[in-house]
């Protein structure tokens, strides 16, 4: 198996948590999702400023038309991702900063006529210029989640030097499969959108990390890669199934023994991290000249058939479910993400969004926290190595400098602390607390 | 040889008593308002405790010397209270000005804690308990050392606890002196092990 | 400078001396009515003790510190103080024989035991078994001496006999040799 | 679709895995039948009526002062546990009375006062044998021989007061000791029962092994030091049932892995020198309230290294 | 006098010096083992406190700030010395019992803090009723830990040899820790807690 | 007689001591004037009560942060009237807190609808990071207390009908604690004996979807603002909400009576006295 020696030896690691897997909908070809009648399309779906829309209510767009941009430095331009009218404007409740944001909405005029796209017949000859412009005037932004515009982070700043990219198709996420998908059915694209940020940052290395639970993923992009004539410059490194291997610290630590320095950036240690989704919207983008409206979701859980979907963005979320067969059961819980690092929403007229690479939906209970036991478990398994309890309680009594002398900057809020908490300590909402606590006090001063 | 050794052995006696089975605090009741005035925070706390015993053993010192050669040939040991309060009192003082004036930094390490001495049981209990055990200079010197670490460390064992429940939830009415007390009642238990052990 | 000045500035000191002086005659006067009936008072608990366990005393004498115990001129015995190492710190016991190996009773004149437990070595229940035993005698029964120790608190018991038997043998010797001597 | 009447939100993670915090208590409970099995066994219906008044007093003191407190009284087991252990650690002829006054000690003053489960920092169960050997000590040091529930107990010394008289190898005194047939406190004469109850907890993953572990090793290894049996010294006393039940209580034992590493030594050493040098033939107690003292000062020194600390430095410089 | 009367108030309740103000907490609980050795202590601090409030109510207009304190210091320690001699002669078990802490008074907070903060400042007379207020603050506090240090460690009443009563179980199974020192610590401990829960204290 | 010598001589000994280090060991040490001050106020007995390691050490820490005067009080200062009101002139403070003029006022009136259910930390902070927390208005008051734990004097409760934090006037010192503490912003210095209070902070110029205010808020009719008199009531623009100037409010009700929806609010019974003539 091992003959085209692009596949490396198995890594694992000793933090983390093997989160039981609920992988339904692994086998499920990809399937596209009905356009919305009506699109909300949120003008903030990024990681850094807010777009302004470009369009007036009553003014009719394209699919793929440029309906909202920014003209801050880390900012993604927005399109709209269906045909038809601005109906006008709303406001919806960002998850992430839960804060108010404007909205457009587009009312399906059902044509699905497309802007005029332009593809490009040989990429190989596109400056690094032309090549960053384009996947920003697509609308680029990380798939993997944290949804930071991808043209930045592939112009790392003129003295930091990349010499690995390593593709995440961990998906760690207990539940998620779009990410597995994609490398079994767009591989090609994958690898082609890879080649790209390869020519743009000339690594000495890449790698594709994928959990061992896709072996057939592994397989799959082992003979792509031999196929599309990489040979050993692209290497697979299959991971163990643990949560949260996908975490870009995690891997830049497992993969190269380097650890991202606190407060900083991966590619503070050369290394830039990019999701397979990303990459295959960069193929789009810089070859065909598409930009980023649709991507890949997985509606999971306690639905009455669990799909993987390609959805326009600006799909509410109750469509989505009612495509899918509707809640099962005494569900009362919709994701948005996976269920160790999503946001839970309750209400259904949400629309997907950039970020969303899930959707799950489960039957839960409240629980009320108890105090600490200091068992000891969460610090055993913080990935980060931080003393989650320690922040917990600090943010907890609003001792917020001393949350922030305990490294709680460091968090990237994966959940495995309170995953394993016996007294169901909301551990990382309070971290996300004192987080947000200091950023007020430092914007203050 | 022997009698060095027994020497050294009684030296360990009077250290050993001093610091844990008779426990300035916790059993003689030494010296407790800095015990909860300063045992809040672990690094105060330590100070306090170094100032403490460096107070000790300096007045530990002064003391004898006095005790010896002016107190017993005079035959006035009966005075010995006004006679030591005030050097320890001068003492402190001259201390504690010479080094504002001169290291600010060490002022405010440890000096700022050494006003709060003077009216300290603990030092003028060291000097008195010397007196009356009838020890040597040595014995002195040895017994204010570990009365003075006796007391470190229980100062530092409470600003750890102290520290830590800060963040628990006690109750309210207990919060402050009132939970303090109770674990000096139980740290006094834990001590109680000690006995014994010269 | 000015006379005046120069005493002002003076003034602090010579207040805190004379203040020092007033005091410390005070206490001298204090001291001079005071101290002769403490030292009669301890003279008089000495006596007190010595009485208790010697009843036909009628005076005694202290040299190498030890009392020597006389009734009408005949010397009925001896006593010491003996320093137990027990639980909680010095035990002192006041020791008296009858002869050089019988032991007159004991009475233990200060402690810092275990109230309740090993304080327990003060009552009559345990220093009785100490009147007329033999010194060779004066242990515990599981060191092979005839006392038993009070329950629960093994340490005192056994600092006290133990302090009482060596004791006893250690003044028994200096006594035989002032007698040689003398 | 199915109407929801109402939706849930919560903060992520939406999974738990692993025991609740009555879980865990409730298989410390289960562990602790073992040791209890063997006390009843040994020491019949003395043990049984120990143990029922400590956990009664223990559950009822635990109820009051929730409710003085204005909280709901949760059945979390916590105060189970330290019912059972603190009756585990007495004499069998303990009075009842002052059972019951050991079980309130140690759920209001060493638990509640201090704002119960998981404030506390001395640990309840120890914290009331302390406080009863100070103020009940000559009940707190009479020992008998066990007998089950026949014949009238006959009084006795445990193993360790004669602690040199037990330099020599004895195979049956050892298979006594190691079984659970001598005098001592109801629940830790049985090492057996203890290994047992113990070892349960470790293969679940409910206790960490490295306190217990390092405790008993560094005994054995300062009883060699000294010249003494090693063997010995772990059968005899509570070394056991302190060291599997009593450091490892979450609450007042170190948070890290390697606090809990330093724990075990300092705990070790202490006994030891209490057991050689001290006044007391046992030192675990003793021993296990003075590491709880200083928790909070090893914590403070023992916190983990944050992923990307040094690499910070060295991009800065 | 209604001023007189307001000044011995204060020390009662308001400014307790050892409840409230958690002052001279160590010959508190140090001579709390029983009342006689608690009423022994009050008389020591009452000789000294009100010798000392006096004198220096009497000299506060002439004394300097610079040799303030040690003119003070000396003033309580010769007050001290002479309670101590006074009480070796004339009340030798007292005198006794009360061992290190009878000449520690020197340095009880209570009494330089009076000196310092009330006597230095007021005329002889609210001096008087100042001393006298602490002093029964200070006897109240030490009465009711002392009680119940009393009567839990020993199982009987008795003041000055006179026995009252004895507890039905204590007194032949007394419980031991409240005479020993941390049954100090726990008395005090519960007591501040109690008059806190209650209100009868804020801070 | 000696002995009195030596004891007189060692007394002088320790004088002379003190004396040569206060005099001849030159001070090199700059900055801490300010301390010396406030050191010179304290009653010096160096007790420890404070928490702070001596007198010096407190002055060293008043002169940075003159809060501690009541935070960590020192009760020989507290209760000693003369040196009150030196410490009070040295750190340029007025403690009377009762006469500081400021109290908290709640712009909520709380009955907003729960339209989910919540699992969660039990704190207004954390509730309102997740989707702007679990009320129909996104700017309600959440009730879980925040601003209750954070106040020192009591002052705050919640009102278990309502849902909402209450201010009690009387125990209210105007620290501010409670302002700061509040994640959504709702509580509000207002000079003392404010009498009107909007109970209502909705913003947004366009409503939410699913998020609407609550049928107890403001509905910007503007009534209120038309019926004052003494233009005690302004727009405010940024928040689309009336805001009042409580300097100009002279508590004629007036607003109250205009208010259909009873949606401002008298805070104290307003009695003759309370009415500040024209
Ligand atoms: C706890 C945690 C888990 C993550 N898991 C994954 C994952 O399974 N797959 C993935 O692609 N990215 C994951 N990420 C995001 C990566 O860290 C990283 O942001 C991403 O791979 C970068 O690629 P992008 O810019 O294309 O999104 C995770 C992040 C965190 C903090
Ligand atoms: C608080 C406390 C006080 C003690 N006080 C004494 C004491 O005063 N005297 C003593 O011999 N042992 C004392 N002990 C030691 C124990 O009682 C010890 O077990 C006993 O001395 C030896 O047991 P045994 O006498 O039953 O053989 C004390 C123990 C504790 C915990
Ligand atoms: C003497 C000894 C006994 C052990 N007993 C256990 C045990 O009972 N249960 C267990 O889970 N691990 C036990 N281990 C340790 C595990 O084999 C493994 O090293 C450990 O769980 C890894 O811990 P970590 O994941 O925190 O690094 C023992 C180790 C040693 C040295
Ligand atoms: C492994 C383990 C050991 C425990 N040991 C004790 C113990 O020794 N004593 C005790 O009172 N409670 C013990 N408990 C129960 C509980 O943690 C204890 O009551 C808390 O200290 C109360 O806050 C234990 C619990 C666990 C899970
Ligand atoms: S503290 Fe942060 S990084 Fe560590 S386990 Fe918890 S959420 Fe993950
Ligand atoms: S896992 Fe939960 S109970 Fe255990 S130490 Fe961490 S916060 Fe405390
Ligand atoms: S925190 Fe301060 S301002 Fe707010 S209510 Fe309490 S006392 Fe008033
Ligand atoms: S006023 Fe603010 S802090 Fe107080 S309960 Fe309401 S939302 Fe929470
Ligand atoms: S009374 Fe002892 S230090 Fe204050």
């Amino acid at each position: 198996m091992n003959e085209s020696g692009v596949r490396l030896k198995k890594k694992s690691s000793p933090y983390g948590v093997k989160v039981p897997e609920r992988k339904l909908t692994a086998q499920r070809p990809i399937e596209r999702a009905p356009l919305p009648e009506r699109a909300i399309i949120s003008l903030h779906q990024n990681i850094g400023a807010a777009s302004q829309a470009l369009v007036r209510r009553g003014d009719r767009v394209l699919t793929g038309q440029k309906i909202g941009d920014s003209d801050k430095l880390i900012s993604a331009p927005i399109h709209a991702t269906i045909s038809g009218e601005i109906a006008g404007t709303t406001m919806v409740i960002n998850p992430a900063t839960a804060r108010p944001v404007e909205a457009l909405v587009v009312a399906s005029d059902g044509a699905d006529e497309w802007v005029q796209l332009e593809p490009v017949e040989n990429p190989e000859a596109l400056s690094p210029k032309e090549i960053l412009d384009r996947i920003r005037e697509a609308g680029l932004v990380g798939l993997g989640g944290a949804a930071f515009p991808s043209h930045i982070k592939l112009a790392p700043p003129g003295d930091a030097r990349i010499d690995t990219i390593i593709l995440n198709g961990c998906e760690c996420e207990p539940y998620a499969t779009s990410d597995h998908r994609v490398m079994l059915e767009c591989g090609e694209k994958v690898l082609s959108g890879l080649n790209i940020i390869r020519k743009l940052l000339s690594p000495e290395t890449t790698y594709i990390a994928i959990e061992d639970n896709k072996e057939d993923a592994i397989e799959h992009m082992e003979d792509l890669i031999v196929a599309m004539g990489f040979k050993e410059d692209i290497k697979i490194v299959p991971l163990e199934s643990k949560y949260p291997m996908g975490a870009e610290r995690i891997l830049t630590k497992l993969l190269l023994g380097r650890e991202v320095p606190i407060a900083g950036l991966p590619l503070n240690v050369g290394v830039v991290v990019h999701n397979v989704s990303t990459t295959k919207a960069i193929h789009e983008a810089v070859v065909e000249g598409k930009p980023l409206v649709e991507r890949v979701i997985t509606v999971t859980g306690a639905v009455n058939s669990p799909k993987n979907l390609l959805v326009r963005f600006g799909t509410p979320l109750g469509s989505l479910i009612e495509y899918c067969g509707g809640i099962v059961g005494k569900a009362n819980k919709v994701i948005l993400g996976g269920p160790m690092m999503g946001f839970a929403q309750f209400d259904l007229g949400f629309p997907t969004m950039k970020g969303t690479n899930s959707v799950v939906v489960k039957e839960d209970t409240i629980v009320t926290e108890q105090c600490c036991i200091r068992c000891g478990r969460c610090i055993e398994i913080c990935p980060m190595h931080l003393m989650p309890t320690l922040l917990a309680k600090y943010a907890k009594a609003g001792r917020y400098d001393q949350c922030k002398a305990a490294y709680v900057d460091n968090c990237f809020e994966c959940g495995v602390c309170a995953y394993v908490c016996p007294a169901k300590i909301p551990i990382v909402q309070y971290i996300e607390m004192a987080k947000r606590e200091l950023a007020k006090r430092a914007a203050k001063k | 040889m022997d009698g060095g050794a027994q020497e050294m052995n009684e030296l360990i006696v009077i250290f050993l008593s001093m610091a844990l089975i008779n426990n300035f605090i916790l059993v003689r009741y030494l010296g407790l308002c800095p015990f909860l005035g300063v045992s809040k925070e672990l690094g105060p706390a330590v100070s306090m405790g170094i100032a403490v015993t460096f107070v000790m053993i300096i007045a530990s010192l002064a003391t004898w010397l006095i005790n010896h050669y002016i107190l017993i040939p005079f035959d006035i040991q009966y005075m010995y209270i006004i006679v030591f309060i005030l050097v320890i009192a001068s003492l402190v003082q001259v201390i504690e000005l010479f080094i504002k004036k001169t290291n600010i930094a060490l002022y405010s390490a440890f000096g700022i804690y050494l006003p709060l001495i003077t009216t300290n049981c603990a030092v003028l209990g060291v000097t008195i308990i010397n007196m009356m055990g009838s020890y040597t200079l040595l014995e002195s010197l040895v017994a204010a050392l570990g009365g003075g670490l006796g007391f470190t460390l229980v100062l530092a064992i409470m600003a750890g606890i102290r520290e830590k429940l800060e963040l628990a939830d006690t109750p309210r009415a207990m919060k402050g002196a009132p939970i303090a007390l109770i674990t000096a009642t139980l740290l006094g238990l834990a001590f109680f092990g000690f006995v014994g052990i010269v | 400078m000015p006379a005046k000045d120069v005493f002002g500035r003076a003034f602090p000191v010579i207040l805190l001396t004379a203040v020092v002086a007033i005091c410390v005659s005070l206490l001298t006067y204090v001291g001079s009515i005071t101290l002769p009936r403490i030292e009669a008072l301890e003279v008089q608990k000495i006596q007190g003790m010595l009485s208790g366990m010697f009843p036909d005393m009628s005076r005694y004498t202290f040299e190498d510190e030890i009392y020597a115990i006389y009734s009408d001129e005949v010397r009925i015995g001896y006593a010491f103080v003996a320093v137990g190492k027990g639980y909680g710190g010095a035990i002192n016991i006041l020791v008296g024989l009858e002869d050089e190996a019988t032991i007159k009773g004991i009475t233990v004149i200060s402690h810092t035991e275990t109230p309740g437990l090993g304080s327990r070595i003060t009552e009559d229940l345990f220093t009785g078994q100490f009147v007329r035993l033999s010194v060779d005698d004066a242990a515990l029964r599981r060191d092979g001496g005839q006392i038993d120790a009070i329950t629960g608190a093994t340490i005192s018991s056994r600092a006290v006999a133990d302090a009482v038997r060596i004791t006893a043998m250690e003044k028994v010797k200096v006594l035989e040799d002032s007698e040689e001597g003398g | 679709m199915t109407p929801v009447k109402k939706f849930l939100i919560s903060p992520s993670p939406h999974l738990w895995k692993g025991p609740s915090v009555s879980k865990i208590m409730y298989l410390v409970v289960l562990a602790l039948m073992f040791p209890s099995g063997a006390a009843v066994y040994f020491f019949g219906y003395r043990a049984l009526s120990v143990l029922g008044v400590s956990v009664g007093a223990a559950l009822l003191t635990e109820y009051v002062c929730r409710r003085m407190r204005g909280h709901t009284f949760v059945m979390d087991g916590s105060a189970l546990v330290t019912g059972i252990l603190f009756g585990l650690i007495l004499p069998p002829t303990i009075p009842l009375w002052t059972v019951a006054v050991g079980a309130i000690f140690a759920i209001a003053i060493v638990k509640e006062a201090f704002g119960g489960l998981g404030h506390n920092i001395f640990n309840p169960a120890l914290g009331a044998r302390a406080f009863m050997s100070v103020s009940f000590s000559l009940p707190m040091t009479t020992w008998v021989e066990p007998t089950g529930f026949g014949v009238d107990a006959v009084t006795s010394a445990t193993p360790l007061s004669g602690l040199s008289g037990w330099q020599q190898f004895d195979p049956a005194a050892y298979q006594a000791m190691f079984l659970g047939n001598t005098a001592g406190s109801l629940g830790e004469t049985s090492a057996l029962a203890i290994l047992i109850g113990g070892g349960l907890l470790l293969g679940l993953r409910v206790m960490n092994w490295r306190i217990p572990v390092i405790y008993v090793g560094v005994v054995s290894l300062l009883a060699l030091a000294f010249g003494q049996d090693p063997l010995f010294h772990i059968l005899a006393g509570g070394l056991m049932l302190g060291a599997f039940f009593m450091a490892t209580d979450y609450v007042t034992s170190p948070l890290t892995n390697r606090g809990k590493m330093i724990s075990g030594v300092f705990l070790g050493a202490l006994t030891m020198l209490i057991r050689h040098f001290g006044g007391m033939p046992e030192g675990v107690c003793y021993s296990i309230l003075c590491m709880n003292a200083i928790t909070p000062l090893i914590d403070r020194y023992t916190k983990e290294r944050p992923y990307g600390l040094v690499e910070r430095a060295r991009s800065a410089g | 006098m209604g001023k007189f009367a307001q000044e011995f108030a204060k020390g009662l309740i308001i400014t307790n010096p050892v409840l409230v103000l958690l002052l001279g907490l160590c010959p508190a609980l140090a001579v709390s083992t029983s009342i006689d050795n608690a009423l022994g202590m009050t008389l020591a601090v009452l000789i000294v406190l009100l010798g000392s409030n006096i004198i220096i109510a009497a000299m506060r207009n002439f004394v300097p700030s610079i040799t303030r304190i040690p003119i003070f210091i000396v003033i309580i320690a010769t007050l001290v010395t002479v309670v101590n001699l006074l009480f070796h002669a004339y009340l030798p078990d007292l005198h006794e019992t009360l061992g290190i802490y009878l000449p520690l008074v020197v340095v009880n907070c209570i009494v330089l803090g009076r000196a310092e903060a009330f006597a230095s400042k007021n005329p002889v007379v609210r001096s008087i009723a100042d001393a006298l207020g602490m002093t029964v603050g200070f006897m109240l506090a030490l009465l009711m830990i002392s009680l119940i240090r009393q009567m839990l460690g020993t199982g009987e009443m008795s003041v000055f040899g006179v026995h009252f009563f004895s507890l039905p179980v204590l007194s032949s199974r007394p419980v031991a820790i409240f005479i020993l020192p941390p049954g100090g610590f726990l008395v005090i401990g519960l007591l501040l807690g109690l008059f806190k829960w209650t209100g009868v204290l804020k801070r | 007689m000696t002995h009195i010598g030596a004891l007189v001589g060692i007394g002088l000994g320790c004088g002379l001591l003190i004396y040569l280090v206060f005099v001849k060991v030159p001070q090199k040490v700059k900055g801490l004037e300010k301390t010396e001050e406030l050191n010179a106020i304290l009653p010096g007995v160096n007790c420890g009560a404070c928490g702070y390691p001596g007198c010096f050490a407190y002055a060293q820490a008043l002169s940075q942060e003159p809060g501690l005067v009541t935070k960590a009080p020192c009760s020989m200062t507290l209760n000693d009237p003369e040196r009150l009101e030196q410490l009070e002139k040295a750190l340029g403070i007025t403690l009377d807190a009762s006469e500081l003029g400021k109290k908290a006022v709640i712009h909520c009136s709380g009955n907003s609808e729960i339209i989910c259910d919540y699992s969660g930390a039990m704190t207004c902070k954390g509730a309102a990071q997740l989707l702007s927390g679990y009320k129909k208005c996104p700017y309600a008051c959440l009730g879980l207390g925040d601003c209750v734990n954070v106040c020192p004097q009591g002052a705050v409760s919640i009102d278990p009908q309502k849902n909402v934090a209450i201010v009690d006037q009387e125990k209210c010192t105007g620290c501010g604690l409670c302002v700061a503490g509040c994640p959504r912003n709702l509580i509000e210095l207002a000079p003392a004996g404010t009498k009107i209070a909007r109970l209502c902070n909705y913003q947004p110029l366009r409503d939410i979807p699913g998020r609407e205010k609550c049928d107890f808020g403001c509905i910007r009719c503007r009534k209120c603002i038309k019926a004052c008199e003494y233009e005690a009531i302004v727009w405010n623009k940024e928040k689309a909400i009336p805001e009042i100037v409580q300097e100009k409010c002279r508590l004629c009700h007036k607003c109250i009576e205009a208010c259909e929806h009873g949606r401002l609010i008298a805070l104290t019974k307003s009695t003759e006295q309370d009415l500040i003539p024209a």
